[in-house]
């Protein structure tokens, strides 16, 4: 029987399998260890690490919806140092490829994460969490700019010398246009999609469900949609696409494969069932020998239109 | 306790009846999560396949008996109500025991990090029985207590009405001296649990669960009469294994994952917000 | 015991309760009767209609997905002149306000169709279907640019004397400025939202599942982030804002109402319970009262932050 | 027949349980359902109260026996995974009888305009008795029409193999001619069902349901034969009532809503996508 290859590459970095964990849905992969087995990931992301600790939004965080899960965690992390310090050694440990997200209140802060895990080899890439309001203008974030996606993965991009992803919000209107700037910019891949502002209300105190009245909707619910942006992305940029959004199965893993993804990240769905990565790497590799397909890059984009 | 052997299985339901009024009373059949569990930890329930609702429910462990593992529930929500309408037979995909319960071995002060540490010693833990204190469906995870203690402790139990007080038997069947206070005073003390347990002061350990209003007014009392007291938490989840830092508490000792580092803390250390 | 009242404005209409049927997923009423009473709904709104008949899209036109569904059909419609000969009729027997949604390939098709319909007594408003592309930049859709929003409305507005109601996309970075725009031309009220643009594949033909690719999401995945954005319109504009997105029953319509909807349209829901909005406005009636609100004016926009 | 009368009631299951292989038969108890009903019509029927899944199912009138109502279904998917675990005394929401369903009483096309017109009749209808032809689990709603058909029709059944031959003694209690045809050859005539109905030719009125490709192949030999053929359809939907557009199809006297103006179209209507 011919060996099928389930081997992507993501800029310098070669993964075993296309099988990502998404920032903040796996913590430091520790939280894991005994209900799923940590050395057979394609990769693990990390929780977003700022500069300094950071102690995140007030309660209620999190809260259930129709298929879905809206959170306003805000960030908590205990900063880059305790991160180096009591989170590196066991993830190093692995021999799994450490993707660390960072986030920043302004672009020297990426540019100052970034220059610090440029220097640490354990880690094998970073993912730029640009769903973080820039300081000058509240409101927007960063990559829902395409001016402000383009500085900050150029002004890390210029002190970073190893894989760099971006990640994007899905809350533009034209997402194609931000990936552009990411490429433009010298991104090695974008991942899509981060979290959809959303909001719930407890109709009986007439006040807001979450401590920060806003947070970020993820799980099957916004499956749809981050497939479509994956799809138009993919179509429009050279870099290769990440998908995240939704997955839940090896089905949806490999709807986002098939419309151009090049790996993919499970977040919510590791809090459903916690060993779901490894039970959607083994059907995917099922499923490519009942179709035949050798190498799973043969399916990346394969999409019949 | 605090153990990092944590089982991911699907497991059948022995038995699923209502007890009474809206509290059910679910029987497990895992003898590998039973030898495992601690009183005070929970399970992970994902109540059925569908992704609505999408996320497990977390459940105290109630009792166990060889190797099944009761747990009492209230009909509250959707999932709950999903759960009463599981039958024996069924299949439920559990996680457990999970986070870190109830130091109830002794009053010392242990040097094990994740166990809840009771900081003060200062009163005489030898004179004195162990009390455990129930707020409504708060008496799920006493019980398993309450079997486990070398003392046998005295119980008090709070409930809106009589109709409603749960467990009194199963702590009777312990030998424990159980003590009842009613809103309405339909059964024992008329008033709060708490200011039932003002009766039995000074005491030493004491180890609760119940609503936030009664762990906080508990904290009142405790910090006035200096009272080692544990208490467990409840507090909407996501992952359970403290991944998602969803349920983290303001704590003297910084922020803590309830799900990881609790849900049972030493009440002197829990800043509640607003 | 006081009276509780219902009763809201929108532009000149006054509607005997805030629960009305969103466009395309109601049919012209006739098909739902018997199911439900047409006669208590606050106003009915129709499949949007265009000027010349359309065939819409190929199958497959509907799938279902976690909590939601897409849908690509595609504007079929007979074309005004078809409706008021065909539809109309029963619909005015009803003596609930008619609001037709009407679209067209550019902004002369909206103007032309206004005023037809300004001159037919029976209707009582529109609903300007702003998720269509114009014709010039075929990847836009018009509201999602605010200067296309404007020049719409504002076309629009010039011809026609009734209530002007402009429906939004969702699938936007900054859906507060394009209200606005809607605004600034002279809409009445504008609801928010259409569906969000989504997709999906079937992994063994390895094609997508809608026969036009992608198609648009509703149901009570999108609840969350269309109450968000509702909540953010409402703050920023002085006309009513028209709640619709993933409203299932009457707490969700009651979240709605409480973040700053005026009113709101419940879509997929009639097809999951075709009497759902009976047992809404009878539930809020109960609320109110349980509240001791008389007025549910009182509740719009009562948000405790 | 088509009727104004549509009914959406919560309804008792009587009995669910499977017949064989992945196939269940459905007992639902409403007497004015079942009055209302004809052959070829659904009923569209939410499995739960989740939202996952979200939309209703269409299912056939299989057989009416007093006020009973059965359905034959087939365990394809999600919803009817869930709707094969429900058991008696379980309440489903149904709407229903829906569409327009078989034009049987006579072969003479009718005036009433929402019956499927059959516009050939060229065949005389005195000398050949109706044929019913079903592909797999199309055999659902043809029994019921058999049932209610003044002249015993010859049934034709197709299957992929013996053990899923569906409702062979159903219709043989009713006095059918009934004759098989399996993919392997295991049972009756090996072959498509299609190539079993040559043998029956020349045929007057026809009847089928079963899978497209089925529905295609007969549409080919009604138009070489001039056969009077009603087919009923089946295709994903969303409202089941008319005001979607989800099920719309091509026919020759325009676009069609399979729910409201089928799921029976006159074959030679019919202009199939691709
Ligand atoms: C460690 C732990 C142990 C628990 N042990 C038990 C137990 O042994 N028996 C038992 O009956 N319950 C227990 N609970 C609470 C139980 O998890 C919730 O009642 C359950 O998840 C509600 O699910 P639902 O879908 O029925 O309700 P939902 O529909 O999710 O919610 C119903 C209502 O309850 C509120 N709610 C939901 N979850 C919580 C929560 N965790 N705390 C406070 N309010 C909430 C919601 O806001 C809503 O108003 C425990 C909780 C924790 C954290
Ligand atoms: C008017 C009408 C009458 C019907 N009568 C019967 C009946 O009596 N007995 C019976 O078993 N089935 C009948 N069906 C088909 C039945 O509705 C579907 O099998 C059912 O809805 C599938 O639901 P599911 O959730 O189990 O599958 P899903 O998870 O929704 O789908 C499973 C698979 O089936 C495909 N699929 C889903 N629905 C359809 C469909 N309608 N047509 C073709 N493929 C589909 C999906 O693409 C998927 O591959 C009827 C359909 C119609 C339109
Ligand atoms: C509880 C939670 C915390 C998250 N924290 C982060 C984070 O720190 N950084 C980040 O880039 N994304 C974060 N995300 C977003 C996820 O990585 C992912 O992009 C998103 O949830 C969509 O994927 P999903 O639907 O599979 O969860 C978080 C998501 C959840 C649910
Ligand atoms: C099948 C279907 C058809 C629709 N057709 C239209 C339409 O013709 N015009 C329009 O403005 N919106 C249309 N919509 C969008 C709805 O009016 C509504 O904005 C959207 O579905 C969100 O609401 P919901 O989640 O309650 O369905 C359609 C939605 C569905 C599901
Ligand atoms: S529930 Fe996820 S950290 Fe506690
Ligand atoms: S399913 Fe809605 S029109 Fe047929």
């Amino acid at each position: 029987m011919q060996k099928t290859s389930l081997s992507v590459k993501i800029g310098q970095l070669r993964l075993e399998n296309p099988i990502m964990v998404a920032s903040g849905t796996f913590g430091y992969a520790k939280e894991f260890k005994g209900l799923t087995n940590l050395k057979k990931l394609g990769a693990i992301i990390t929780k977003t690490i700022t500069i300094k600790p950071r102690t995140g939004n007030l309660q209620q965080r999190l809260v259930e919806t129709s298929s879905g899960i809206i959170n306003s965690i805000g960030l908590q992390n205990d900063g880059i140092d305790c991160f180096l310090k009591d989170k590196l050694p066991f993830l190093k440990t692995l021999g799994v490829p450490i993707i660390v997200s960072i986030a920043g209140n302004n672009l020297e802060d990426y540019v100052k994460l970034a220059e610090i895990i440029n220097d640490v080899e354990e880690i094998s890439a970073v993912e730029l969490n640009l769903s973080c309001p820039n300081i000058k203008e509240k409101q927007t974030l960063i990559s829902q700019d395409e001016s402000l996606t383009y500085d900050c993965v150029f002004g890390v991009r210029n002190v970073y010398k190893k894989t760099l992803i971006a990640k994007l919000t899905p809350n533009v209107t034209d997402v194609t246009q931000i990936a552009i700037a990411a490429q433009d910019a010298g991104a090695d891949s974008v991942s899509l999609i981060n979290t959809f502002l959303a909001m719930g209300v407890n109709i009986e105190t007439q006040k807001p469900l979450l401590g920060n009245i806003t947070g970020g909707l993820s799980g099957p619910a916004i499956k749809p949609i981050a497939l479509r942006m994956v799809w138009q992305v993919s179509q429009k940029i050279k870099i290769p696409v990440i998908g995240v959004g939704g997955i839940m199965n090896y089905s949806d893993a490999l709807e986002f494969i098939i419309a151009g993804a090049q790996a993919i990240q499970v977040g919510t769905a590791n809090f459903v069932n916690p060993n779901i990565t490894g039970e959607i790497i083994d059907e995917i590799k099922n499923y490519l020998r009942n179709k035949k397909i050798n190498d799973i890059n043969n399916l990346v984009g394969s999409l019949k239109i | 306790m605090h153990s990092h052997n944590i089982i991911n299985k699907k497991i059948k339901i022995i038995d699923n009846t209502r007890v009474c009024n809206n509290y059910y009373k679910l029987i497990l059949d895992s003898s590998v999560i039973a030898k495992l569990a601690q009183p005070g930890q929970f399970l992970h329930i994902k109540i059925n396949s569908s992704f609505d609702p999408l996320l497990r429910r977390p459940l105290s462990i109630h009792r166990i008996l060889g190797g099944k593992i009761e747990i009492l529930y209230e009909l509250v929500g959707r999932g709950t109500k999903i759960l009463s309408e599981s039958s024996s037979g069924d299949i439920l995909d559990v996680i457990g025991p999970l986070g870190k319960g109830f130091n109830y071995q002794s009053p010392q002060p242990k040097a094990d990090p994740p166990q809840a540490e009771i900081t003060n010693d200062k009163a005489n833990p030898n004179n004195q029985l162990p009390i455990l204190i129930a707020g409504g469906i708060g008496v799920a995870p006493l019980v398993f207590l309450a079997q486990k203690m070398k003392q046998t402790p005295i119980v008090l139990i709070g409930a809106k009405t009589k109709n409603e007080v749960l467990c009194m038997k199963e702590f009777k069947n312990l030998g424990c001296d159980v003590r009842i206070a009613t809103d309405d005073g339909t059964l024992g003390f008329k008033g709060r649990v708490t200011d039932l347990l003002k009766e039995f002061l000074p005491a030493n350990r004491i180890y609760a669960c119940g609503p936030d209003a009664m762990l906080k007014s508990l904290q009142k009392i405790a910090a006035v009469n200096n009272l080692n007291c544990q208490v467990s938490l409840d507090e909407g989840m996501g992952c359970g294994i403290g991944a998602c830092l969803a349920c983290v508490i303001n704590t003297t000792k910084g922020q803590k994952r309830i799900c990881h580092d609790g849900p049972v803390f030493d009440i002197k250390e829990l800043i509640w917000e607003g």
